[in-house]
């Protein structure tokens, strides 16, 4: 039995070593943060502010402060609340599909990519909201009973996204909850006892201790929930398409939509966890848990995914001239040529040009060429969106209306705002929360941790 | 234990600001109650038990065109002259306010009746249809005859509404009150 | 925690809906009458007869008045003047009324500012000042009939006053002209109902000239197609530009400027008429005029072929050769023997008594010579109609006591001492002489809403004071209309002594509002077509009249234009100004509103470089105006146009929008009738460099090819009913909707005997927006000014959509399609509605509910015909506009949706008032019309229930012309839409020849040669 | 539960899962029940867990039933709601089905989701507000616990030796 044991505990000290710089590495990150932390706090409550002041602005006056001409009666904001849910995509996807793809890659970077779910749907959660001409009344969407007798109209594709986007925030926020339980308990037993860190740690981490009982039953929630989430990821980007294609609007009307929307969902999606992933690694010094591996896979989800949107371009484009409906070919056609033009062209060369150059594998793991891809990928999807929405509505049926739409700065207030208020929970949450799942990295050591832990097994 | 009182207080929290978004909801279908007073002081102590009760005055006496009109009517000064020339009141009370309502007539002063019965601007109310259907006044309005302040007792909600119309089988068709 | 800041949210919004709710309950107060008033119950409207005064056609109206207040005016069925019709001005009459910058009461000018007076001081002021008068004392009024114009002529003459008159569009030239032809100085009574050819050369008589309500009835009774399938009147246009008239014809001919009445004359002369068309042959005609001499020579052949008439007016009678052009046209009706057929020429209609430009002019020699010591301006606003270069309001400093009648603070007020507004039309007693043998009644609908005074008082007071009475009016009034009468309503009501003497007769003829009798001035003089006949000629009237292109100063060259202007189809000659809706009223041509903008030709923008917004500056050598460009395929190349009646200096908030382009023109009348010749100049233009966003409605000028305007060709249809003959509904059923009933019945609930629809005739639809401002008169429409009509945030529930078809032969053919809800029985808008507040009722309706609707905006778009308008603010009705508003309809907050509603409120009045007859009674064919339905001067749309067979919407529908917009998109509208006929030059002539009518003989002939 | 916060017993710690999996085999040739054994874990270990348990988690029957539960709303919600105040709408039936796949679908997961919540919740006893006497901070870091909870003194010191017979780091009595 002594025997036996010796090389155990070599290696099991090769182990315990490597887990406690782990643990020690993923909750340096909520060390007091830096000036530049500050800074850019700072930075994020300014633009929050000015999109707060933007809504109230809004809200006293009315809609009208916004750009919006007839007929486009939808723009930024419904174009901000698609560009947000479509974000809101690829964390789900890398965290639930992924893991039931068994993909190790996922381990470092589903944390990130689940928290910016979580946060970019309350972003877009807000934008149906901002976008109402009488928001004091939204309740009139919920179904619960009421004095007038009336229930909504489950027939709206409105109500199906109500139902859609409220299920994919709360199943999204209790898988990354879920999630992040043992790591909270982690983290709660590092945290001095008596500060706010151990208080909150200690409420949020439900006392966890990591028993086998709580292991066991943790482990199968976690999968289910990754089987909830998975359809749940593909359905809900596919009611959000639904708002536009059960439309009748030239343009909108299209079968492609729902596969499209979601293909282009993880595309922006996997765009912004890179954009998130580069500056965090540099940051907070992860080089030895994400590495030019895991931005090589990412990078091939992002050209995959890019070519599913340009086979949809290329496909509606087409289905516009098959079809011989004048009004979808005008549409098109305007949308190439026509005044929104300039538009359309950053979206096709942000989204489908551009990506091109992941063929390379030297693009594909280089960390500046791929941060500068996801932003261009980042824009042109939002004006993907911008394209679909105005473009379409403004080039509609009716040749009397068709009219040319320009943003106000009520509407530019509160895409800034939309995104301060993203980064702002994501910077509070990085610096509150473990950022990388502590217990997962332990299971599935990243490269460079199994090749130091073998490293010392050897010297012992 | 200190972490369950810790757990209690935001969740608590979270119910009571909930509870206030219900209530709120609630109110809003409820505005009337809000907005306008259950039972007004009136400009002039008028007694719709001497009235309608003890004297027994059809209300279509007064409220004239209710049965021709989307308004019942409110009676002008003249109207209420022409019975209060000729009576002063029994009681020292009774006379008391006639005076007040002299004082307006001589005065040429309309009189400002607090509006008792008050549905939205939005709900196109018209007495008519009503009157003509059957609905006693009371059905709405009360008993007036044994108020002493007249006083609203109806909810005057839109549920309230349309469960009279679908019993009656009268339509329920949003654009019957709605335009 | 997330959960928390969104329910901290929902309790600011929510504390934001109980404060924003507390307008929404209604009045906290009620406030009973006084004393019970016998014309009203509340809640029930009270209409009066009474008259349209915004302009001089004088339009019967019926004014419908709820608790006292007027909310809404219709045309009054029994005047013979516009059976029942009114425009877009006499619809949006009440903001005339209700115009919150009216004066509030008697103001006099003291020490550089104005101070409220009382109406006493008042009087005496003005009494004292003419009093004390040591030169003349001019009484300067607007266009008057009746017995107002009959008062102040007596009233100037017992006071020793000149009175002057003057009118911007006074038809001085027709007027010349008749003289000289007829020896008769009057408009004729053209009678376009009767004609099967018109031809106006410049008459914009479907907009502003003369009458346009009964002219544009009579052209629609003209230009349809008679049943069965017969022939249709043809319509030609004669102008420079593509006015709203000649968007209507079914040829437009687009003469040189000033060249009009040459295409007249040369069609005189192929008629053979001699005398001064001798000269004009088509060919030098088409020379000077641009006009294919072909084309003349089929007009004239057209002309004598048929039962014609051509109308003189507009452009073509403003400019320097404007009495001559009247002249060519009255000759061409002459030799084509429309004289006392088509023309009758009667003694005198409303704009006989018009006095003229050359009348001012003198006005403004004599103020400059200081030889006028006072004058009282009633009814007319020269300081803003005339060019600055006259110098009038340079000249009225000279004049010692100055007084303004206007209810308004006008260009011309704001010179004036003494201030002493007069009701408003809908709060005064008078009358109107439309035409001989016609008067209408004015009557006041509701008590005057600000401290004012009927002019004529003023006046008898003023004599009264004067005579040393007091200002009191005698014990014993006098009988018969004299001065000594105790006020204006009894002077009126003993001037219709004659013609309703008891009381009783009065009260009838209050109920009937107009009053017809026999005419009983003189016969009309003989014709005698050689020129001057009658009348003692003066220097100037003698001048030798000769004929030839008209000319224009100014600059040359390829970037110099002539300058047209036209009085526009809302604001008229300005007095409209300040009304809101009119302002906001999209133009016909060029669907712009709230500015004056520059139309210029496509070419000419291209190589200029200029696009919609581009702001341009014109200048003539009398002046210059900056103003933004309109691209617009309806000008010549040559010409650029501009609409007058808007850039006023003072009258109002509304009226200060756009330029008034009258600065660019010269001081001189056209010399043989004295009229301000609005056609004189070129302008050069250039760029300035600035861009605003067009004020224009139309997105896109072209439909594309998308069915939105149908249109059939005259001889498809007769073809149709040749073979239709024999079994007639068949065959038309085969032509129309197959199933517009089954349809219907579909579309609309099984218990309902009702399913609402509409048939709308792009073939009668002008485009004259009378629908509009009917509809935002009636629905409580908002208006929400410049800024927000720039991004077509208008919220017209019905709009004309007019769209430019290219033919092949390179003419410009227009088509008018009134797009409102479709009502569709399977609505797009309808399922994408979170909320239900738009559905699909019994009666076939498709119903918004505001109090439901949370503003997502999904409807609209959803919405492929664009119909639906939100609530992009709360707008605003500044008092006491929001008087006007119908307390039948809602009035929509910030955030909702709003469409047309088929005015619901009506179908609900109509529903509760049919069960007086039987509790289960329908509702019967024309119990009640829609408001734009009620106003459409060409009876354009037909409302109706669709499910009743002999309905006429049923009918029209089943009919071989209704169409469905969009109806690919199978969303089943309850509007059927009535195609365009086109061809009717050439069908016309076909049947010209199989049927020959009743004209000339040598002219018959000629008829068949000049066909197509 | 009550019993866990009041117990006492003795504890080990193990520097790997191979360890505390012979630590667990070695208590059970001792004689201790799966139900005195609580193993405490920085990391998933699947095979010791079941074998300490055998059964597979209850938690999918949660999961289950609230699907279904969500389904049955779904549909029971969207034609109820239909049938309550029937309007039309866009020429559609008034009660269409294939709206309420919609509904089902997403309160499918909703439910589902909140009730595997509620399940591993309840089946892992949290939040629990005391803390088991064998645990250390350290469990949550780099070492493995093994946790023998026993009253009888007997047992405990039976206890101890096994676990230090199997290499463990450090052995040692724990109470609430």
């Amino acid at each position: 039995m002594e025997e036996t044991a010796r090389p155990a505990m070599t290696e099991g000290r090769a182990q315990a070593t490597v887990y406690r710089r782990v643990t020690a590495d993923v909750l340096a990150t909520l060390e007091r943060p830096g000036l530049g932390w500050f800074a850019l706090m700072a930075l994020v409550l300014t633009g929050l502010a000015f999109g707060a002041l933007s809504w109230i602005y809004q809200i006293k006056n009315g809609l009208g402060v916004a750009g919006y001409v007839p007929p486009v009666f939808w723009a930024v904001y419904i174009t901000d609340f698609v560009f947000w849910v479509g974000i809101a995509h690829s964390g789900t996807l890398i965290s639930a599909i992924l893991f039931l793809f068994r993909a190790q890659f996922r381990t470092a970077v589903y944390r990130i990519s689940e928290t910016m779910t979580v946060f970019a749907v309350m972003t877009a959660g807000l934008f149906p909201l901002i976008h109402l001409g009488r928001v004091w009344y939204f309740y009139y969407l919920i179904p619960y009973p009421n004095e007038r007798l009336l229930w909504p109209n489950f027939r709206s594709p409105l109500v199906w996204d109500f139902f859609a986007i409220s299920t994919y925030f709360t199943i999204s926020s209790l898988f990354l909850y879920i999630g992040l339980i043992p790591d909270i308990a982690a983290a709660r037993d590092r945290a001095i006892e008596g500060t706010w860190r151990h208080r909150l740690y200690s409420m949020l981490s439900l006392g966890w201790q990591g028993t086998d009982r709580q292991w066991r039953h943790y482990n199968r929630a976690y999968l289910f929930l990754a089987g909830l989430a998975t359809p749940l990821v593909l359905s809900v980007h596919s009611v959000v398409s639904w708002d536009f294609a059960m439309a009748i609007v030239p343009g909108w009307h299209s079968t492609i939509f729902a596969p499209y929307f979601v293909a282009g969902a993880i595309f922006s999606g996997v765009a912004m966890v890179i954009t998130l992933l580069v500056p965090l690694r540099k940051v907070f010094h992860l080089e030895d848990y994400i590495e030019s591996y895991h931005l090589d896979r990412l990078a091939r989800l992002l050209l995959l995914t890019s070519l599913i949107v340009f086979y949809a371009y290329a496909v509606e484009g087409f289905i516009a001239w098959y079809s011989g409906s004048e009004f979808e070919r005008a549409v098109f056609w305007d949308r190439a040529t026509g005044q929104y033009a300039w538009a359309a062209w950053i979206m096709y060369s942000c989204n489908c040009f551009i990506p091109m150059a992941l063929w390379s594998s030297r693009v594909r793991t280089s960390w500046f060429w791929m941060f500068i891809i996801s932003i261009f990928v980042n824009i042109g999807m939002w004006f993907e969106r911008f394209v679909i929405i105005i473009q379409s509505l403004a080039h509609e049926f009716e040749p009397y209306m068709w009219d040319y739409y320009r943003p106000t700065w009520v509407e530019w207030g509160i895409t800034v705002g939309s995104f301060s208020w993203f980064f702002m929970w994501f910077l509070i949450f990085i610096k509150v929360m473990p950022s990388m799942a502590i217990a997962e990295l332990k299971e599935l050591l990243p490269p460079k941790l199994k090749r130091q832990k073998e490293k010392l097994e050897g010297r012992a | 234990m200190p972490m369950a009182s810790r757990l209690r207080r935001p969740i608590l929290g979270t119910l009571s600001v909930l509870a206030a978004l219900v209530s709120a909801a609630c109110a809003e279908d409820r505005r009337v109650d809000i907005l306008v007073e259950k039972a007004p002081e009136q400009p002039v102590l008028f007694y719709h038990t001497i009235h309608a009760g003890q004297d027994q005055i059809p209300c279509a006496y007064c409220h004239f065109s209710a049965d021709r009109s989307e308004e019942a009517g409110i009676p002008a000064v003249g109207t209420c002259m022409g019975c209060h020339r000729f009576i002063q009141g029994s009681t020292p009370e009774f006379q008391q306010n006639i005076q007040v309502l002299m004082e307006f007539a001589a005065d040429s002063i309309a009189i400002p009746w607090v509006r008792v019965h008050s549905v939205p601007t939005f709900v196109q109310f018209p007495h008519k249809p009503h009157v003509r259907a059957g609905v006693d006044c009371a059905e709405c309005h009360g008993d007036v005859a044994s108020m002493e302040v007249v006083e609203r007792v109806a909810p005057l909600t839109m549920g309230w509404c349309i469960d009279c119309h679908r019993q009656r089988g009268a339509p329920d068709d949003c654009a019957t009150c709605h335009y | 925690m997330e959960r928390r800041d969104f329910l901290k949210l929902a309790g600011i919004t929510g504390a934001g809906t109980l404060t924003a709710c507390d307008q929404k309950v209604g009045p906290k107060y009620l406030i009973p009458y006084l004393v019970p008033h016998e014309d009203v119950t509340p809640g029930i409207p009270t209409w009066y007869a009474s008259t349209c005064r915004e302009c001089p056609a004088g339009c019967g109206t019926h004014v419908k008045t709820r608790e006292g207040r007027v909310i809404k005016l219709e045309g009054n069925p029994e005047s013979p003047v516009n059976r029942g019709k009114l425009c877009a001005r006499g619809q949006a009459a009440h903001q005339h009324l209700y115009d919150p910058d009216r004066l509030e009461g008697p103001k006099r000018l003291d020490g550089g500012r104005y101070v409220d007076g009382s109406w006493d001081d008042s009087v005496r002021a003005l009494a004292e000042g003419i009093a004390g008068a040591s030169g003349e004392v001019v009484l300067l009024t607007g266009l008057q009939t009746g017995t107002l114009n009959r008062f102040y002529d007596e009233w100037a003459a017992d006071r020793g006053v000149t009175r002057v008159v003057y009118e911007p569009f006074a038809h001085e030239p027709i007027l010349e002209a008749h003289r000289r032809v007829f020896g008769q100085a009057s408009i004729p009574a053209y009678d376009i109902a009767g004609a099967e050819f018109v031809i106006s050369f410049g008459a914009d008589f479907l907009e502003t000239w003369v009458s346009p309500v009964r002219y544009s009835r009579d052209w629609a009774a003209m230009h349809a197609v008679k049943e069965p399938g017969g022939p249709a009147g043809v319509f030609v246009a004669v102008e420079p530009r593509l006015s709203m008239t000649a968007s209507n014809a079914d040829e437009w001919l687009a003469a040189k400027p000033g060249t009009e009445h040459l295409v007249a004359l040369a069609m005189a002369n192929v008629l053979g008429a001699g005398g001064e068309s001798a000269g004009w042959s088509p060919e030098r005609a088409a020379e000077a005029t641009g006009v294919p001499a072909e084309k003349i020579v089929e007009m004239a052949h057209r002309f004598g072929g048929h039962r014609s008439v051509a109308l003189p007016g507009g452009v073509s009678t403003q400019h320097a050769q404007a009495t001559a052009a009247a002249m060519a046209v009255a000759l061409l009706n002459q030799a084509g023997g429309a004289v006392g057929d088509t023309v009758r020429l009667s003694p005198s209609t409303s704009g006989a008594v018009a006095g003229s430009y050359r009348a001012m002019a003198d006005l403004t020699a004599r103020m400059k010579a200081g030889r006028i010591s006072a004058i009282l301006f009633a009814g007319t606003n020269p300081a803003y109609a005339l060019p600055p270069g006259l110098g009038f309001t340079d000249a009225l400093k000279q004049v010692g006591l100055r007084v303004s009648f206007d209810p308004l603070f006008t260009e011309t007020a704001s010179w004036c001492h003494l201030l002493l507004p007069d009701h408003t039309p809908l709060e005064s007693w008078g009358d109107w002489e439309p035409e001989a043998g016609v008067a209408s009644i004015v009557q006041p609908a509701m008590t005057p809403i600000r401290d004012t005074r009927a002019t004529a008082d003023v006046l008898l007071a003023v004599r009264r004071a004067a005579a040393g009475e007091p200002a009191a009016a005698p014990a014993t009034a006098p009988a018969g209309a004299s001065l000594e009468a105790e006020s204006w309503y009894d002077y009126l009501r003993a001037a219709w002594s004659d013609r309703a003497g008891d009381e009783q007769a009065w009260a009838a003829l209050l109920k009937a509002g107009v009053w017809t009798g026999a005419v009983t001035a003189a016969a009309p003089a003989v014709a005698t077509p050689s020129g001057d006949a009658a009348g003692a000629p003066t220097p100037a009237e003698s001048a030798p009249l000769e004929f030839g292109p008209a000319e224009f100063e100014g600059p040359e060259g390829n970037d110099a234009f002539h300058l047209l202007l036209y009085p526009q189809i809302a604001m008229y000659d300005g007095r409209n100004a300040n009304q809101p809706w009119l302002q906001e009223l999209p133009d016909p041509a060029t669907t712009s509103s709230w500015h004056t903008w520059v139309e210029v030709n496509g070419k000419v923008a291209e190589r200029l470089e200029l696009e919609d917004g581009d702001v341009v500056r014109l200048e003539s050598p009398y002046g210059s105006v900056e103003a933004p460009v309109i691209v617009y395929p309806g000008v010549r190349s040559d010409t650029v146009a501009m609409p007058l009646g808007r850039g006023h200096a003072r009258m109002g908030r509304y009226a200060k929008h756009g330029v008034n382009p009258v600065t660019l023109l010269p001081p001189v009348s056209e010399i043989h009738s004295g009229a301000l010749a609005y056609q004189r100049v070129r302008v050069s233009m250039s760029k300035t460099g600035a861009w605003v966003e067009p004020l224009k409605a139309q997105g896109s000028d072209s439909q594309h090819g998308r069915g939105i305007a149908q249109a059939v060709p005259l001889a498809e249809i007769i073809a149709a009913n040749g073979h239709a003959a024999d079994d007639h509904g068949e065959a038309a059923a085969h032509h129309g909707e197959p199933h517009t009933r089954e349809r219907a019945a579909a579309d609309s609930g099984n218990t309902s005997p009702y399913r609402w629809g509409m048939a709308i005739s792009v073939d009668s639809c002008i485009g004259c927006n009378a629908c509009v401002a009917a509809c935002s008169a009636e629905n409580n429409l908002p208006f929400v000014g410049p800024e927000r009509v720039a991004k077509s945030r208008q919220m017209h529930w019905i709009r004309i959509e007019r769209y430019f078809e290219d033919r092949p032969d390179g003419d410009l053919e227009t088509r008018h399609v009134p797009m409102l809800c479709q009502h569709c029985g399977a609505a797009p808008c309808e399922p994408v509605c979170p909320v239900y507040a738009t559905y699909h009722n019994m009666d076939g309706l498709n119903v918004q509910v505001y109090n439901r609707c949370v503003g997502t905006r999904y409807c609209a778009n959803n919405c492929p015909y664009k119909v639906r308008y939100f609530n992009w603010f709360n707008y605003e009705w500044p008092e006491p506009l929001n008087w006007g508003l119908n307390p039948d309809v809602t009035t929509r907050e910030v955030g909702v949706m709003e469409k047309c509603s088929y005015c619901v409120q009506r179908i609900n009045a109509a529903k509760i008032a049919i069960k007086d007859e039987a509790p289960d009674a329908v509702i019967p064919d024309g119990y009640f019309q829609t408001a734009c339905q009620q106003t459409c001067p060409t009876d354009a749309i037909t409302f109706g229930n669709l499910k009743d067979p002999a309905s006429r919407v049923a009918r029209l529908a089943e009919g071989p012309l209704a169409y469905s917009v969009f109806e690919h998109l199978n969303t089943r509208p309850a509007n059927f839409y009535l195609r365009q006929v086109t061809g009717r030059m050439g069908a016309a002539a076909e049947v010209a020849r199989a049927e020959p009518e009743p004209v000339a003989a040598g002219a018959d002939t000629a008829a068949g040669g000049g066909g197509e | 539960m009550s019993a866990e916060v009041l117990d006492t017993g003795v504890r080990g710690a193990f520097l790997t899962v191979e360890d505390t999996a012979r630590a667990v085999n070695a208590l059970e040739e001792e004689g201790f029940t799966p139900e005195d054994i609580t193993v405490f874990s920085p990391i998933p270990t699947p095979h010791l867990e079941e074998r300490l348990t055998r059964r597979t988690s209850p938690v999918r029957w949660f999961t289950l039933i609230g699907g279904l539960l969500g389904t049955c709303t779904g549909l029971a919600l969207t034609l109820w709601t239909f049938h309550a105040w029937p309007l039309q709408v866009g020429g559609k039936s008034t009660s269409s089905l294939p709206v309420a796949v919609v509904i089902m679908f997403e309160l499918t997961v909703l439910l589902g989701g909140l009730f595997t919540l509620a399940a591993v919740l309840i089946f892992s006893r949290l939040p629990t507000l005391g803390r088991n006497p064998g645990y250390h901070p350290r469990f949550s870091d780099d070492l493995f616990g093994v946790y023998v909870h026993t009253a009888d003194d007997d047992a405990r010191s039976r206890a101890r030796r096994v676990l230090d017979g199997v290499g463990a780091l450090e052995v040692e009595h724990a109470t609430a």
